[in-house]
């Protein structure tokens, strides 16, 4: 596969190292009410659809970005990928 | 004191070996330097750079010359370059600390990195063996620089010539980054 | 025997003779010749046996859908089973022989299974076998697996090199045959960067084969100018011999080309690079291939395909027989017959299934209408045919055409699915191709060579238009439309014998129908129950047929009975060639401690940790194993002081306003608060809440932290921190970098360790216990100004520090501490010394943290801060996961101190059963304490913390040994820690 | 009908036309005790256990393609039943126990060979590591053997014991590990479950649950609805799709992972060889292919084909052990749709949904769990209590920290 870099366009997939959902990234409040069963959901449930699918890919063997990809899992077709530190702070995300 | 001095012995030193017009050889005294951009003071940090060097830094896969050829600067990373200059001394981080005072992070990385220099007719099919890139004249201009995988091995390379590069990789793994350089050579030879 | 086939004509050197041997016959063939057309040449038509039954087996194509031809081709360890004699380049002194006989090639004593085969029906090994119950691994499958296979391997290290390499193109136009050759002419003239492809060693395809004509001249010759033309370009690469065996992801493809299999020694040069082709677009090209009708003993040396035959017959100038009949089912076999005759070959006869006028008029040629040929004689040659019509014909060769099927396999190699053409009565490319591949020619389902020509030209254009080319103007190339009428006739249903469909697998028509028979009737229960399909050539010539038999049981239309996924490869690749340079010591680069050489000239034993050599230990003389240099390196280090090279523990500088309060949120415990200048502890959890990785860091600036990861997880620590900066904390002013290899680290261990150091800091440096306390870290500079970092850390658990160098000084620093040591009889030490002490100490390493372990676990759980946030703080809180009876971390040592304790045992309770249910935990660690002078281990004991001074059953069934130990504290020595604050 | 050599025997003299189809093609009926959604290798094995060992017939299996299209046909064949932990080693001591007397169970011959598996270790950790795993096998009744390297130059002398990055220090034997063919292990399976009684739907792709209350009433299916008392899915590779159907998110993603063969070889290798510093494990079937396989690819993906690094990391893996491969050639490759569970460890339990229960999460170790995988489940439905050595294979074991994580590499599942 090929990743479209944002910065450094195509590169290897090899180069990358793969971690999984993007919703990762959206690491819930460690002081909420129910904050075991939010974190027992984001850290194990996935909706793992057959289809597009936002993930966390990190160029590991490049400049060490994590980039969130939007690849259909069922074509390998990758539609969309940005810096995960963008999406990050979209997300909300902050220190 | 002194009763005892330590010996400099930088892991590829001496490597020159030339297969028919094209060469290998381990520059001396590479001094390797790297400067962080902070959060937030990019701007001071690369106004600093630009005066310091003569050049603006250069963009996400890129490496230029300072204005007095003194210094080749390497983006790695959004936040992150590499200056790479000849200085034999352990010093290399206060030389560039010198010239941007505390508007960078920086971290030496003289002896994280070793550096081999491939240049002559033969280089790029030789490095067609092990570098995923596209180091093809027009898709990897003079100056063109990336970090990627050769032989299992994390390399950064950088198109210093018409047909001349420079790779830097990890220094404890040396002998094996010779190997695969010299190895292609040889195949293709 | 010499050449009594050859003929005149073809492109073969005749200049260039080639000795060469089959089974020890010495023979003759001329350069330009493949083995196949060379042993064809030389009158050899019985070649090999076929799997299940032995048959007897001649070649049957010309190129790499060979299913009969396969030879072992050279010798001793650069033999090479399961080779396609049909792809073998003849050279000089090539040494072939064939494969799969018990007995000579002639008398093969396993034919016996042929005369067995109605009891060997498809799937019969599914119904029988199984009584005795102990008889299958016994006497069933050991005759089974003896008889089935093809080849042998030498089961000698492959004495070859292989590489491997990466090209980038904006079109790959693969194979080289009239539709590709106009492709690459496309895209090279209008200046694209093309990469073609072909696996033959004579670019050209058919062309080379047959006797059309492009533009006024042979096709070969028309073939040979356009590779002159793209032999000049720049932008043009050729690669023959050469074989894109799969279509990968986003326009990746795998190409095998085979370097210097075409000569007798590869010279010192890779045999084989495998390239991984990276393109903006590609045209398959790939040609079709000829599939045959099926027909009682359809199997015999003397039956080939037509277009074979005509291959031999142009290209190599060879006569596979002197009395040759054509069976056919459509225009194109009468080619080979006209060509045949043209070339002065006796043609006996051609027969037609169709009743229908011949689309050649061939004087002299007997053509038989509307018949077909019912079955053969002459079981190790072909001897006669009989037809339909009972009328019997001595031929030794029988041409067989039932059409041609595309080559579309790269087309599917991304799941997509070929779709039917009734009038090519065959599969074509589908309508989802893999990205950015475009399909031309014969590949195409345009099966005339004019049409081959524009539509490799057309596609090529299409493709480089897209990229923004502008395609030359330039004349198109000119060629006839042969005729190509065809019938859909796959088998001849008046054989009563057998009918072979795939003929490596000998599975025949009675097969299919049997599977039908019993239930088995989707496309993929038919190849897994028969074995259709499943042989080195994957079923390229009979897959076609065997399935519009099941479609004819069926009552379904072929393409609603279904293909078959085409997977890569197209052709085997070897796995040499696969693996290329990583292979022996070059599996994984090396990496060296800086001070590597002293360890080599000084004694030292190395062992692999990770892609890491450190020293083991050092063996001085007079000691007489390991465990002498191991005791003895503990035991100094504990009385004097040692010196280890600690180098390969992960260094990451870190960097930032927020480098502390980052620290605090990916550490349990809290750095923000850690003083400049001083070194903590810090224990890092995943974010499940089970322990990662632990290590000290220390702050040697405001924004400045050295963080020290183990060995292991260096890169997997440094992945995670990056994780945490960039996607959850995207705003913290925090930058990190491996600084491991930067830095010579060297523990300098023992009561004497501050005694040794003041001899190489430089004295404007205060090391007293006041100055320099335990957990102190500083910048410094050693040896006349040499700067350097020390920490007063300690893992062997006396006083000890952690001095670093620049890296391309560690090897000199390891002689000057060790000279600088020697009036306190310092010691180097290796990893096994350090192991011993970190047991001693009872220090937790992967052993222990293997990714089980909780904070809870090691007794380290109040480490957690609930304070404030840090990764896997909410999920270690789990209710399972800190259970009052949780397994703890202990130390062991056996009652009977003479004992040596084993790793891996498992703890049982006195008086209860060794079983799974009274598992109560297992030994983590053990050493031999030479300062205790017994047996140590760690481990983990359920409630350890409360059973202090129980003894307990240690088990090792699989050593059969079993010990009672006690539990005790895991700090054997110095437990309240009094030597490393001294 | 029953198969034996006699029964052959007299076919081969008739002309084999008296064979029997191995089992029937029926049409649904409305409704059923049991509806198995899944006609892969654990679907039919329940049906079998259900019927035989519950005697549970009204049951049955709907496989949206062919009966055995998924994981079942494509896999390594391996079996083995070398786990460490105690949620895990139990249970495939007893899928062991079932393989060693499957064929004479379902009289026909799915070619189990208990010619052994070897892991081979390369580090004094591993070496532990393994003395723990080879005693947790003996303390659930497994059999072990450590081999040193004496042993195992000996032993297999074509390892590359000379010049090797990884140097071999040893290896941990299961001599009941092995093989299986395993396309028969699905046949055999269905023709067991079918002559009992139980319909195989093939071509019966179920398109959604029927839910009310809270429990389960029956399936959508493309072949029309059909009524059942209990749902047990069991689909693995499509688990996360399925069972979204029913509202729920699993802790599974779905991964592929490559397997090849080679072409076909003379007798080779004794039996499964496991590389302890790279990922290649290979064993040699009974065509003589040299099988094997590595890591998967890495990335969640429902398409059943990988991509080449992938297969470069593997003949690497497998060069570095066995030099002498370099000559043979791999000659197909395939791509199987895994169900990688948060702790690499498969679930056999209930659902919230009353009557809907759930098997899957195998990572790619489905293959060797088959015949204890519907043991278990049979046993599961027919009592609604979990089996003895299916305890701990609960779905909610991420809420209590009950892990049963053998690779010890956390929730993230391309790493198991």
């Amino acid at each position: 596969m090929i990743i479209n870099h944002p910065l450094l366009g195509p590169r290897d997939a090899a180069e990358f190292v793969y971690l999984g959902d993007a919703a990762l990234i959206d690491r819930p409040d460690w002081q909420a009410e129910d904050a075991a069963a939010q974190f027992h959901a984001y850290g194990y449930l996935r909706d793992n659809p057959a289809g597009a699918h936002r993930e966390l890919w990190y160029h590991e063997q490049g400049d060490r970005s994590w980039l969130v990809v939007t690849r259909d899992t069922l074509t390998h077709e990758i539609t969309q990928v940005e810096l995960a530190r963008d999406v990050a702070r979209a997300r909300g995300r902050s220190k | 004191m002194a009763e005892f001095k330590l010996q400099a012995e930088p892991p590829l030193a001496g490597t020159d070996i030339q297969m028919g017009e094209t060469r290998l050889t381990a520059p001396k005294d590479l001094a390797v330097v790297a400067i962080a951009l902070p959060l937030g003071g990019e701007d001071k940090a690369l106004k600093a750079i630009k005066v310091a060097y003569g050049i603006a830094l250069p963009g996400p896969g890129l490496s230029a010359e300072a204005a007095d050829g003194s210094t080749r600067l390497m983006r790695t990373a959004p936040d992150q370059a590499l200056a790479i200059f000849t200085r034999a001394d352990p010093d290399a981080e206060k030389v560039v600390a010198e010239a941007l005072g505390d508007t960078v992070y920086l971290t030496d990385q003289t002896d994280t990195l070793c550096a081999l220099e491939l240049s002559g007719p033969g280089a790029r099919a030789a490095l067609e063996r092990i570098c995923p890139l596209d180091l093809h004249p027009q898709a990897f201009a003079i100056g063109a620089a990336a970090r990627t995988v050769m032989e299992h091995l994390g390399v950064f390379i950088a198109r210093t010539g018409e047909d001349s590069f420079l790779l830097l990789s990890a220094s404890s793994s040396a002998g094996s980054f010779l190997h695969a350089v010299e190895t292609s050579l040889k195949n293709t030879n | 025997m010499s050449q009594q086939n050859r003929i005149e004509g073809g492109l073969v050197n005749r200049a260039k003779p080639l000795k060469f041997s089959f089974n020890g016959k010495a023979m003759q063939g001329y350069e330009g010749d493949t083995l196949a057309s060379a042993l064809l040449a030389n009158g050899q038509r019985l070649v090999g046996r076929s799997f299940k039954y032995h048959r007897p087996r001649g070649i049957f194509t010309a190129g790499s859908e060979e299913p009969n031809a396969l030879v072992h081709l050279r010798t001793a360890a650069h033999g090479e089973p399961n080779t396609r004699a049909t792809m073998a380049e003849l050279f000089d002194g090539l040494k072939a022989k064939s494969q799969n006989h018990r007995g000579s090639l002639e008398h093969d004593l396993m034919a016996v299974t042929d005369f067995l085969s109605p009891f060997l029906s498809a799937g019969f090994y599914y119904k029988t076998f199984m009584w005795p119950k102990s008889f299958w691994e016994k006497v069933y499958e050991p005759a089974i697996r003896a008889a089935a296979g093809l080849g042998a391997l030498s089961m000698k290290e492959d004495p070859d090199t292989y590489d491997k390499g990466f090209l980038h193109c904006d079109l790959l136009v693969i194979g080289a045959g009239p539709a590709g050759l106009a492709a690459a002419l496309a895209g090279g003239r209008a200046g694209a960067r093309v990469i073609l492809a072909d696996e033959d060693f004579l670019p050209g395809g058919r062309l080379n084969a047959e006797t059309l004509e492009v533009d006024g001249m042979p096709g070969a010759v028309w073939a040979a100018q356009a590779m002159a033309e793209l032999a000049s370009m720049d932008n043009v690469r050729i690669l023959t011999r050469t074989t894109v065996y799969g279509a990968y992801d986003h326009g990746i493809y795998g190409a095998l080309e085979r370097c210097t299999d075409h000569l007798a020694d590869a010279g010192g040069k890779p045999r084989q690079v495998l390239w991984r082709i990276y393109s903006k677009r590609a045209v398959l090209a790939a040609g079709s291939t000829e599939r045959p009708i099926a027909f009682g003993n359809n199997d015999r040396p003397g039956v080939m395909l037509a277009g074979a035959v005509r291959a031999y017959a142009n290209r190599f100038g060879v006569a596979p027989g002197r009395e040759v009949a054509v069976f056919t089912n459509n225009d194109d076999g009468w080619r080979t017959a006209a060509d045949l005759v043209a070339k002065g070959v006796d043609v006996r006869a051609v027969v037609d299934c169709r009743d229908a006028e011949p689309p050649v008029s061939l004087p002299g040629v007997r053509h038989v209408r509307g018949a077909a040929v019912v079955n053969t004689v002459g079981r190790k040659g072909l001897k006669a045919i009989t037809l339909t019509n009972g009328t019997t014909i001595p031929v030794d060769c029988l041409a067989v055409s039932g059409g041609w099927n595309p080559n579309v396999h790269l087309t599917c190699h991304q799941r997509g699915r070929p779709e039917w053409r009734d009038d090519l009565n065959a599969f074509v490319p589908g309508g989802v191709l893999p990205v950015g591949m475009a399909v031309a020619g014969a590949a195409n389902g345009s099966m005339t060579l004019s049409a081959a020509l524009a539509e490799g030209r057309a596609q090529a254009e299409g493709q480089i238009e897209a990229l923004g080319f502008t395609p030359a103007k330039a004349e198109a190339p000119k060629a006839a439309d042969e005729p190509r009428l065809a019938a859909a006739f796959w088998y001849v249903k008046e054989s009563t014998k057998r009918a072979w469909l795939d003929l490596q697998n000998d599975v025949t028509v009675k097969d299919v129908k049997l599977s039908y028979q019993e239930g088995f009737r989707s496309v993929e229960h038919l190849k897994r129950y028969t074995t259709l399909g499943m042989a080195t050539d994957q079923g390229k010539t009979a897959n076609i047929p065997a399935l519009a038999i099941m479609a004819e049981c069926t009552g379904k239309t072929i393409p609603e009975t279904g293909t078959t996924i085409f997977r890569p490869p197209y052709t085997p690749v070897p796995m040499g060639a696969l693996a290329g340079r990583s292979r022996g010591k070059d599996f994984r680069p090396y990496r060296l401690t800086p001070s590597h050489k002293w360890a080599e000239a000084n004694g030292a034993s190395f062992v692999t940790v990770g892609n890491w050599l450190r020293a083991e230990w050092y063996t001085r003389e007079g000691e007489k194993g390991w465990r002498d240099s191991v005791d003895r390196e503990a035991k100094m280090t504990r009385e004097s002081v040692g010196i280890c090279d600690v180098t390969t523990l992960g260094k990451i500088d870190i960097k930032g306003r927020d480098a502390g309060a980052f620290l605090d949120k990916v550490y349990s415990n809290t750095f923000s608060t850690l003083a400049v200048g001083k070194v903590r502890y810090g224990l890092m959890l995943r974010e499940d809440g089970i322990c990662y990785d632990d290590g000290t860091t220390a702050r040697l600036g405001e924004n400045h932290y050295v963080m020290t990861t183990t060995t292991a997880n260096a890169v997997l620590v440094f992945r995670r921190l990056e994780f945490a900066r960039q996607c959850l904390w995207p705003d913290m002013d925090v930058h990190l970098i491996s600084t491991t290899d930067g830095w010579a680290q060297f523990a300098v261990a023992g009561p004497k360790s501050r005694d040794l150091l003041r001899k190489v800091v430089d004295k404007e440096f205060d090391l007293s216990n006041e100055a320099f306390p335990f957990m102190a870290c500083g910048e410094i500079t050693v040896c006349g100004g040499m700067p350097a970092r020390l920490f007063r850390i300690s893992f062997s658990g006396e006083l000890a520090y952690e001095i670093a160098v620049p890296a391309r000084y560690g090897n000199s620093m390891m002689g000057v501490l060790v000279e600088a040591g020697k009036e306190f009889d310092a010691v180097p030490y290796g990893t096994e010394a350090l192991g011993v002490m970190r047991i001693e100490k009872g220090h937790a390493t992967a052993n222990e943290l293997n990714g089980q372990t909780t904070a809870h676990n090691i007794g380290l759980g109040k480490m957690v801060s609930q304070k404030k946030e840090c990764i896997g703080q909410v999920l270690s809180q789990r209710p399972e996961m800190i259970r009052e009876d949780a397994i703890r971390l202990m130390g062991f040592r056996p009652v009977d101190r003479s004992k040596k304790l084993i790793a891996g045992s498992h703890l049982i309770t006195k008086g209860e059963e060794a079983n799974m249910e009274n598992d109560q935990g297992w030994m983590t660690s053990v050493a031999y304490s030479p300062n205790l002078g017994h047996s140590i281990g760690l481990g983990f004991i359920k409630r350890g913390h409360e059973r202090k001074g129980e003894i307990v059953r240690a088990v090792s069934p699989v050593h059969g040994s079993e010990m009672e130990v006690e539990i005790v504290s895991a700090h054997f020595i110095d437990p309240e820690g009094e030597r490393l604050r001294g | 009908m029953r198969y034996s050599a006699f029964k052959i025997f007299m076919e081969g003299l008739t002309g084999n036309k008296g064979w029997k189809a191995a089992w029937r093609e029926p049409d649904p009926k409305p409704e059923y005790d049991i509806v198995i959604v899944g006609g892969g290798g654990h679907g039919l094995s329940t049906a079998y256990y259900l019927a035989k060992e519950f005697g549970l017939t009204n049951v049955a299996v709907l496989e949206k393609g062919w009966l055995g299209s998924g994981n079942i046909g494509r896999n390594t064949t391996i079996i083995r039943s070398n786990y460490m932990l105690p949620g895990n080693e139990p249970f495939y001591e007893l899928s062991m126990k079932l393989w060693e007397n499957l064929e004479q169970d379902t009289n026909y011959n799915s070619m189990v060979s208990q010619r052994s598996i070897l892991n081979l270790f390369h580090t004094d950790g591993q070496r532990d590591a393994f003395v723990r795993r080879a005693n947790a096998m003996f303390l659930a009744g497994a059999d072990a053997e450590l081999a040193d390297a004496r042993q195992l130059r000996r032993e297999l002398p074509f390892l590359d014991f000379e010049n090797a990055r990884f140097p071999i220090k040893g290896g941990l034997f299961q001599r009941r590990g092995g093989t299986a063919r395993h396309d028969a292990v699905a046949w055999g399976y269905a023709r067991g479950a079918d002559s009992r009684g139980v319909d195989i739907l093939q071509n019966c792709e179920v398109t959604g649950f029927d839910i009310e209350n809270g429990r389960v009433k029956g399936v959508q299916t493309s072949r029309g609805a059909i009524r059942a008392k209990k749902v047990a899915v069991c689909v693995a590779g499509s688990s996360s799709r399925v069972m979204s159907l029913a509202g729920m998110r699993l802790p599974i993603e779905s991964h592929v992972l490559q397997a090849f063969v080679t072409e076909g070889l003379k007798p080779t290798l004794p039996g499964v060889i496991t590389f302890g510093a790279g990922h290649f494990y290979v064993s040699q079937s009974d065509k003589g292919g040299l099988v094997f396989g590595g890591d998967i690819d890495g990335y969640n993906t429902y398409a059943q084909r990988g991509n080449l690094p992938v297969v470069e990391d593997v003949a690497e893996g497998g060069m570095a052990i066995m030099p002498m491969i370099g000559r043979a050639r791999l000659l197909r490759s395939w791509g199987g749709v895994m169900d990688m569970s948060m702790d690499g460890s498969p679930f056999i339990d209930k659902t919230h949904i009353d009557g809907l229960y759930f098997n899957g999460g195998w990572c790619y170790g489905g293959f060797k769990a088959t015949p204890a995988s519907g043991f278990c489940y049979a046993h599961l439905l027919a009592k609604d209590e979990p089996h003895p050595v299916a305890t701990q294979m609960r779905l909610d074991r991420f809420l209590t920290g009950n892990l049963i994580d053998e690779k010890g590499v956390g929730n993230q599942p391309n790493l198991h």
